[in-house]
């Protein structure tokens, strides 16, 4: 290829004055960004390596470096966009389909900031976290319908398997390959520690990790990576990927680069090798094979197990989620279209599926409407970036949420949207072991114990505000929302009223 | 309560009484010295001339520490026998000082050949003591001519010290090359090389037949004129008191790894003394400082009821001349490696899987890393040798090994 | 200003009821009595009263009272009524007229009982068969509205202040074994009939004070089981609830109010019984969405008995007082002390400790 | 006794001990204007190669080679802290000589310096821990080698 047509998308600002050579951004920088000049003795760099992770400039220990986005613009255009160009080169470059990762980048509404939540006044008293309990326990899986009682009157206590969550909240699907051996060691540790789940996506369980067995999913996806008997007995609870909300309709893919050593056993698939999971489970072409999957699963782990089916928020999730309310699932996972893949073309990512807000107010109304929202749990996820996000979900109706890319900030990610690289500076979604080891579990743990712990306590806090001091008195209490600068349509699917109402 | 003296106030008796202090506060401690100093660090004479140092840095042990650590100190007395059977040190006075425990730690003194004509050189001096170095410095001034028989330590580093504040050196040594008794011909050679570079003149392999005042006829026919002498040829430890009183000596008072003599309750320690070298498995004098101290250490933790085993001595040197930096160590037996650096010379010396010795010139960064492999006898198959052979690092340990030292209380 | 129904009223109250364990009836007037000290408690905008044992006469009769708007609804109620029950009697509720209370609707009782055709064309239970004809008129017949429908008891409310609701309804006319009343204080409401307490179903009858957090999250629950919250108020689904929770589950009183008012986790994991920590868990997990959450104090009304309960922390008054046989409850002291000033072992109930009083069996 | 321990599992090869740590000894509040177009002596080194690196610094022996050895009796070592007494030495290297962890080296002036756990320095708690990012090195109580 002759010409590069692309200017930088980045400029590395090295401020000379402050630059004392120590070279660590050199070290630190797996794309080769910057170098030392031993004939001028200064440090130069060439951007148009950057991906703008950052992680020469959190290291930099006098701050003399900052990414900035290069101002060589194309002449403007409101139709052409940069961007849109930019994209048409690199395919007129390349021939093939764009790659990305982490979520929607594209000004789409997030609804979750356009939901505004109730407080106590005068005719209820808030309360106060600190002084009074503050419960925020769940319980996810199927419901019995009715209470059994023996001969003597005596309640019985069997019910179906369900997950025992400290909060309502999970780390959601990233698989062992996608993401490092370090970051799931820190998912799983932290969610240990936290009294909360974590999710092995499709990547299987390594072998280290089987201890933290009562605090993990297992997940079975189509391709089917890393799935046997012991698998499935080593979780809490079986997960069954239908579709993932940033590319709904295709497969995992995670490039051979990154099927390696451990990797490449856990998956059970040869070293190099692509791990390209079908789009479809190849048994499951409709909701009866569904019913079908799910209860195999769970003969394989005699019903101790919950079975959560999670699909991309599509049209008509709705009506799909009561069929899978309906085929023996006790775990309904949605997965908005903002969530964030470790490798997804950015086409669909941005152009396919809906706002998890959308599909899980109506999903939730449905189930109820048909009386079997108590036949599962519903767990929302797809870009759940704060507290009052968990807040707002559990009030439109979720019994949990799923969390990823916020796990991910927390150990580090900078949002570069280059996890399909291999060469993540944060060592998360890499397996180069140089950088995999910049990930000490330590302190990703902590860090995921902290940001938990910190959003626990908001939703304490603002659980509180309203009066409520349980999270199950929250859970579809849609009348502690209200909406601003939504339509009536957008009220009505989220079934609140418009503020001031 | 136990009575314990020392006789000596050097490096070796300092380590001695911090050995009975580690053990046991009771019990008096009676210090004789024959100089009428406070202990002083005695490598420093050669700095002090140089003006990198000055008296009052040069104690060894900080204001009081005879005081803190119980110690009388006799100054100025030699002792002159020991009487095993009545327990008492005599001293010089013909006053006696008893005993229960004690640590004979009294040192070396120059050797110096029967020059013919000696007595006709007006200044002459040794280079042991700081009132040998006192005395030095008041013959020096800027044209005068140095002449230093001995380019040993003591020579090498006297040279130095007043190298700035002299008109001339000349350094003659029987032995053809500079500090022969730890370098090898290659790394003596630089090191001459760089001294010469800084001013000094040698005559090597050649030695004095006569003075005759201020001139020295060398036995090759060349004559010196000189304005100073310093004579640095060699010492001998002071082995008088043991052996008469009975001990076992040879050229030094004999001990085992416990510093004890084979008198009862008599120890050695320091420059006197002949112990065990782990580099070679045999006894030899050992005359350095570190040496000194750590057998002075076990000597005292012994006497004082506790139990010490000093059995990892080897010799070793770190010394500097101008800049340039050698360490040495252990022996130099058994099948040498080379690796030229570009600051120096880097030599190690292997035998039976051990390291045994090195000469470092130039490149002495984390030293003891090979020093360690020597005192501890670690098998070269358990490590990285290709890389040992190339730099002194920690990368040569396996990981676990690494895990160990590095991971806790050491 | 939409009215209830149209929107949800948080309203603060005054709470009183009074039980005979021996079943002896007392008058209404006694109850009615007991609201005057805690006049301040409510703001003229709602009164009412359930009594107990006060129809022995047709004490096997659903006895429905009924508002309706004007004569035309009451002739198509009624025909409806007839097409699905056999009404023994049907009459205008006694009233007095007073300038304190205005604007009333044709206030009606019957008596009836479900055909026996209906019944079996419908598969369903007789009280399942009366509790989803209640919501049908009450959510689909417009301007009629059933607001008692047990046997052998009666609810009467209006919007007015409650010592005059009971005067209006000649409450000193009936006995009964138990009374519950109540005043409300709505906190933005014009007011109507409808919308006073109690709230019955069948022969639960619901006074509550307090305004609870929880109540959307307990609405779209409850009404996945057919129970329609056209109210909007805290009582109603509370009612809901319970009636869900005995009636339709099974459970007994005390595993209900495990439910509503659930201990939190700690006490439950502190409990060394283990069947009791097993039951509390089991119910907490069962049913997560009917914990009430905010602050209530509830009197219950049923058949042969009453229960009291309060919010778990706790955060509204409620008192329980003794004499003899009977049991006073009520937000005030003062209202225990008008219905018996010599009453005993006056005590403040713990944050989701229910009492429950019941009649001695074959009394009632 | 707490003590500086590296963990080579989580040591990036970064150095930014060596410069933290040459900062925080050399008297400056700011890191430009002590350590910018100057070689640095650090008390603390980075050692390996592309696939292993670890911090080194002095590991304040219970029993410390270094005291015992210094010809100057410029080592001492008080509450647990191996410290050097930089006028009373003279450079003569036998500390690094005997250093079995090679963790000594001196200063730019030829004189040693060594890792005092900057409990003396403005920085109060090792410097090389504070800023590693990795929690490669450790300030903490340990007992006995693992």
């Amino acid at each position: 290829m002759g010409i590069e047509f692309i200017y930088p998308e980045f400029e590395v600002v090295r401020d000379r004055d402050r630059c004392i050579a120590c070279r660590v951004c050199e070290r630190q920088c797996s794309n080769e960004v910057h170098s030392y000049s031993p004939v001028r003795g200064v440090m130069i760099s060439d951007e148009s390596k950057c991906v703008n992770c950052q992680r020469c400039v959190s290291l930099c220990p006098t701050r003399a470096l900052k990414i900035v986005k290069s101002n060589c613009r194309l002449r403007e255009n409101a139709n052409w966009q940069d961007e849109t160009v930019k994209e048409i080169y690199k395919q007129a470059n390349s021939g093939g389909v764009l790659l990305s990762s982490m979520g929607n980048p594209k000004p789409l509404p997030v609804y979750w900031d356009k939901i505004l939540i109730n407080a106590s006044q005068v005719t209820n008293p808030p309360i106060d976290p600190l002084r009074e309990p503050m419960e925020t326990k769940v319980f996810l899986g199927k419901k019995p319908s009715a209470v059994r009682r023996d001969s003597e009157g005596k309640l019985d206590f069997s019910i179906s398997p369900q997950i025992e969550l400290a909060m309502p909240v999970m780390f959601s699907a990233m698989s062992y390959g996608s993401i490092s051996y370090n970051a799931h060691a820190s998912l799983a540790r932290a969610a240990t520690e936290l009294g909360i789940l974590y999710n092995t996506g499709e990547g299987g369980l390594h072998e280290d990790f089987y201890k933290y067995g009562s605090n993990t999913i297992v997940q079975v996806a189509s391709g089917r990576f890393g799935v046997h008997e012991d698998y499935l007995e080593a979780g809490a609870a079986i997960e069954i990927k239908m579709g993932q909300g940033a590319k709904p309709g295709i497969g995992g893919h995670l490039p051979g680069t990154k099927i390696v050593g451990d990797v490449s056993r856990t998956r059970m698939i040869p070293e190099g090798s692509d791990a390209i999971s079908p789009a479809p489970h190849h048994d499951i072409y409709s909701i009866e094979d569904l019913r079908q999957l799910v209860y195999s699963l769970k003969e394989a782990t005699e019903y101790k197990k919950p079975v959560i089916v999670k699909v991309a928020a599509v049209h008509n999730i709705a009506a799909i989620a009561s069929g899978i309310a309906r085929s023996g699932a006790d775990i309904i996972a949605i997965d908005g279209f903002r969530g964030g893949p470790g490798a997804a073309p950015p086409r669909l990512r941005d152009n396919v599926g809906i706002p998890i807000e959308l599909a899980l107010a109506s999903v939730d109304q449905r189930l109820r409407d048909e009386g079997i929202r108590n036949n599962v749990s519903l767990v929302a996820g797809g870009s759940i970036r704060s507290a009052s996000d968990v807040i707002k979900a559990v009030a439109l109706g979720a019994d949990a949420c799923y969390i990823a890319t916020a796990a991910l900030l927390a150990l580090g990610c900078h949002l570069c949207r280059t996890c399909q690289s291999g060469k993540c500076n944060w060592g998360i979604a890499t397996q180069r072991p140089d950088l995999v080891k910049r990930l000490n579990p330590d302190i990703g743990s902590e860090r995921l114990i902290n940001l938990m712990s910190a959003w626990r306590h908001e939703i304490m806090e603002i659980m509180g505000g309203m009066g409520i001091n349980s999270i199950e008195a929250l859970r579809g209490n849609r009348l502690m929302l209200r909406g601003v600068g939504l339509n009536e349509k957008e009220l009505g699917i989220l079934g609140i009223s418009h503020a001031g109402e | 309560m136990k009575h314990y003296v020392i006789i000596g106030n050097g490096t070796a008796a300092v380590g001695c009484i911090e050995g009975i202090r580690s053990v046991s506060a009771d019990g008096g401690i009676t210090v004789i010295s024959a100089e009428n100093h406070p202990v002083y660090s005695r490598p420093l004479i050669s700095y002090y001339l140089e003006g990198k140092t000055d008296l009052e840095k040069m104690r060894y042990r900080g204001e009081g520490f005879y005081e803190i650590n119980g110690c009388r100190v006799i100054y100025g007395r030699k002792a002159v026998s020991v009487n095993t059977s009545g327990r008492t040190v005599i001293l010089d006075d013909g006053s006696s000082v008893p005993y229960d425990s004690l640590c004979v730690a009294a040192g070396s003194r120059p050797f110096v050949p029967p020059f013919p004509g000696l007595e006709t050189v007006g200044k002459k001096f040794g280079f042991m003591t700081m009132d040998d170095a006192l005395e030095l410095e008041k013959a020096l001034s800027e044209d005068a001519r140095v002449l230093i028989v001995g380019a040993g330590l003591i020579g090498l580093k006297c040279a130095e010290g007043i190298c700035g504040r002299v008109g001339s050196i000349t350094v003659c040594d029987l032995a053809d090359r500079v500090l022969s008794s730890i370098l090898d011909a290659d790394c003596a050679a630089i090191v001459q090389d760089h001294l010469e570079k800084n001013g000094i003149s040698f005559l090597l392999g050649d030695s004095v037949d006569k003075f005759c005042e201020s001139k020295a006829y060398m036995k090759s026919g060349k004559q010196i004129d000189f304005d100073v002498l310093v004579l640095a040829v060699g010492v001998r430890a002071n082995t008088e008191l043991v052996k008469e009183a009975g001990g076992k000596v040879n050229r030094g008072i004999i001990i085992n790894c416990r510093a004890e003599t084979d008198l009862e309750d008599i120890y050695a320690a320091g420059d006197c003394t002949e112990g065990y070298d782990a580099s070679t498995g045999t006894n030899r004098v050992l005359a350095i400082l570190p040496n000194a101290y750590m057998q002075g250490y076990t000597a005292g933790v012994n006497m004082a009821g506790g139990c010490s085993v000093h059995d990892r001595a080897i010799p070793m040197n770190s010394i500097g001349f101008f800049g340039l930096h050698m360490m040495t160590a252990g022996s130099y037996e058994g099948e040498m490696t080379e690796e030229k650096i570009p600051a120096g010379i880097k030599r190690l010396f292997i035998k039976d899987g051990i390291l045994k010795g090195f000469i470092l010139v130039g490149a002495c960064e984390r030293a003891g890393i090979y020093t360690s492999l020597i005192r501890d006898r670690t098998p070269l198959d358990t490590i990285d040798l290709e890389l040992t052979k190339k730099v002194a690092t920690n990368l040569i340990f396996s990981q676990e090994s690494r895990r160990k030292k590095f991971g806790g209380i050491v | 200003m939409l009215k209830e129904g149209k929107i949800r009223i948080p309203s603060g109250c005054a709470i009183a009821a009074v039980i005979s364990r021996e079943g002896d009836r007392m008058t209404g007037e006694s109850i009615v009595s007991a609201m005057k000290p805690m006049h301040d408690r409510s703001n003229g905008l709602g009164g009412g009263f359930a009594g107990y044992g006060i129809y022995p006469d047709h004490k096997d009769l659903y006895a429905l009272h009924l508002f309706f708007d004007c004569r035309d609804t009451r002739k198509s109620c009624e025909a409806f009524l007839k097409e699905h029950f056999e009404v023994v009697k049907g009459e205008l509720i006694p009233t007095r007229k007073m300038p304190e209370i205005t604007d009333e609707p044709i206030i009606w009782r019957y008596f009836v009982t479900p055909l026996r055709s209906v019944l079996a064309d419908l598969q369903l239970d007789e009280k399942e068969f009366v509790a989803r004809t209640v919501m049908k008129i009450n959510t689909e017949m417009k301007g009629a509205y059933v607001f008692s429908s047990g046997k052998n008891m009666g609810t009467f409310k209006a919007v007015g202040f409650p010592e005059d609701v009971g005067r209006y309804y000649r409450l000193d006319e009936y006995e009964g074994y138990s009374w519950t009343a109540h005043g409300r204080y709505p906190t933005n409401t014009p007011g109507w009939w409808g919308g006073a307490h109690p709230f019955t179903l069948l022969d639960y009858s619901v006074v509550h004070n307090g305004e609870i957090s929880s109540y959307d999250a307990n609405r779209r629950y409850i009404e996945m089981f057919g129970y329609k919250c056209t109210l909007q108020t805290d009582t109603e689904v509370i009612t809901y609830i319970l009636d869900y929770l005995i009636r339709v589950q099974g459970l007994t009183l005390s595993e209900a109010a495990n439910v509503i008012a659930a201990p939190f986790w700690s006490t439950i994991e502190s409990k060394t019984d283990d069947y009791e920590r097993n039951k509390l868990k089991y119910l907490r997990t069962v049913f997560p969405s009917l914990l009430i959450t905010g602050p209530f104090s509830i009197v219950m009304g049923f058949d042969g008995g009453l229960m009291a309960l309060n919010d778990r922390l706790k955060l509204r008054s409620m008192v329980v007082g003794e004499k003899d046989d009977k049991v006073f409850i009520a937000s005030e002291e003062a209202a225990i002390r008008v219905m018996e000033p010599d009453a005993e072992n006056i005590w403040a109930p713990s944050g989701g400790e229910p009492v429950i009083v019941t009649v001695k069996e074959g009394k009632f | 006794m707490k003590r500086v321990y590296v963990n080579e599992e989580w040591c990036l090869g970064c150095r930014l001990c060596e410069y933290n740590c040459a900062f925080a000894n050399s008297g400056l509040g700011d890191m430009v204007l002590a350590l910018k177009d100057r070689k640095i002596f650090p008390r603390i080194h980075v050692e390996g190669n592309d696939s292993i690196t670890f911090a080194v610094s002095c590991r304040h022996c219970t029993d410390p080679i270094c005291q015992k050895s210094c010809i100057a009796g410029a080592i001492s070592k008080a509450d647990g802290v191996v410290r050097i007494d930089r006028s009373k030495c003279v450079g003569c290297l036998t500390c690094v000589l005997v250093c079995p962890y090679g963790a000594l080296s001196p200063g730019e002036d030829g004189i040693m310096q060594k890792c005092e756990l900057c409990l003396e320095n403005a920085c109060g708690a090792p410097a090389c821990v504070t800023g590693c990012p990795n929690k490669a090195i450790v300030y903490e109580e340990r007992s006995d080698p693992e």
